[in-house]
């Protein structure tokens, strides 16, 4: 199963990248972080919170543009071809 | 009078510097209910040369998520736009590298009155700097820098 | 940086259309204290097509007591610049015979942060609004007019 | 005596001039208030109290270009010279 992710802000530096398609064994967004993780270490200490073994409570996820507000975002599952992006809190200039 | 030329200037996320103050009032004068206006109000935010913690300041980067922030935009200027007396709402942000003193946003609140207005821009404001899918990198002069959050 | 060139735009009474909002604005890039400001807030005063007793406007007219006006706007701003955080003041107030959407007024304070700057908008507009010596004729559609005091 | 008077607003409408020099007999802002209504019989519609036999108290005093202050405003001193305006109350636009 494939997804794209797309990174901005703090992801954008760490991975060099605005967006990328990765190659998922698990459908779920437990399994895209496991590999993006395992890909780009400094991404783990920025949105997982290893006491709760969850994501940070700060961290939103939005598949296809849309906000995902599950409370467990961990067991959120994933399509083959969605777009998925972790987005850190908002800040406007 | 004929407003079939009004093309309004659209709410979201642009590039620095593809449209200015100028131009989205020159715009707003063609509104089909211009006439029942008295007030507009504009905020404008411009990189300053301090943080908020105090340091000094070289540049400042803005990334965005344009689907999801357009979308937020859009709702917000909706949401405004039905308090009684307004008559139109644009929400401009810019996303690139800016320098000190460069212009980040355009907020233009246009109101039959002056008090209904002064609500609404602040409201449009607060909200666009919290619910819009923005983030601002500060890069200061050390060569350090810092995505706020 | 080189600031010789500032040629501040004077605060006070001006011809209808002798100056625009760009203007200033352009002008205020080259404030020497510029690089302190995060927000500019601007307040257009325009010709609503209805007064507030409702009945509909023709056209308006301002008369001013150019030096006493002048005085109280300068003093008005003199005051507000005073406030920690605001880093300049220009109120523009025009005189002569104005159109339905016609701009009659401008008042932009640039400040360090939006908090102040709002405040300071708001006392800078409500203060022009009272202090300062100039009249609105109101002309309707029906051929009348009156001095609103 | 001389002293020039500056017409603003309703002022200007009804005397149809922005200013003009008036010779006065009384060197006080009654003498030439009794001048003004003699000459433009409206004004005194507009700025007088018959009830008080004063100004009316929304009626500022302006010479040469300072506010008056002083309570019985009929009262106050003329020069030669002195430029005067009535004022009534403001509206910014």
């Amino acid at each position: 199963m494939k997804v794209e992710i797309l990174y901005f802000a703090d992801f954008k530096d760490i991975t060099g990248k605005d967006r990328e398609f990765l190659e998922l064994k698990e459908n779920t967004v437990e399994g895209l972080t496991s590999k993006i993780f395992s890909k780009y270490n400094p991404l783990k200490n920025l949105i997982w919170d290893e006491k709760i073994k969850n994501l940070k409570g700060n961290i939103s996820i939005v598949i296809n543009d849309k906000l995902i507000t599950d409370k467990n975002k961990g067991d959120v599952g994933l399509t083959d071809g969605d777009k998925v992006a972790f987005l850190l809190p908002f800040a406007g200039g | 009078m004929n407003n079939n030329n009004f093309t309004p200037v659209k709410s979201g996320i642009y590039k620095k510097d593809e449209i200015n103050l100028s131009n989205i009032i020159f715009s707003l004068k063609n509104h089909p209910k211009i006439k029942d206006a008295g007030s507009i109000l504009t905020f404008t935010g411009i990189v300053r040369n301090t943080s908020k913690e105090g340091k000094l300041i070289r540049s400042l980067e803005i990334d965005a998520y344009e689907e999801l922030a357009n979308n937020s935009i859009n709702k917000i200027c909706k949401e405004i736009k039905e308090i009684p007396g307004i008559v139109d709402v644009i929400i401009i942000h810019f996303k690139g590298v800016f320098d000190i003193k460069d212009e980040l946003v355009h907020v233009i609140v246009t109101s039959s009155h002056r008090e209904e207005g002064f609500k609404a821009l602040r409201l449009a404001v607060e909200k666009y700097k919290k619910e819009i899918a923005v983030w601002k990198k500060e890069v200061f002069i050390d060569g350090s820098s810092d995505w706020v959050h």
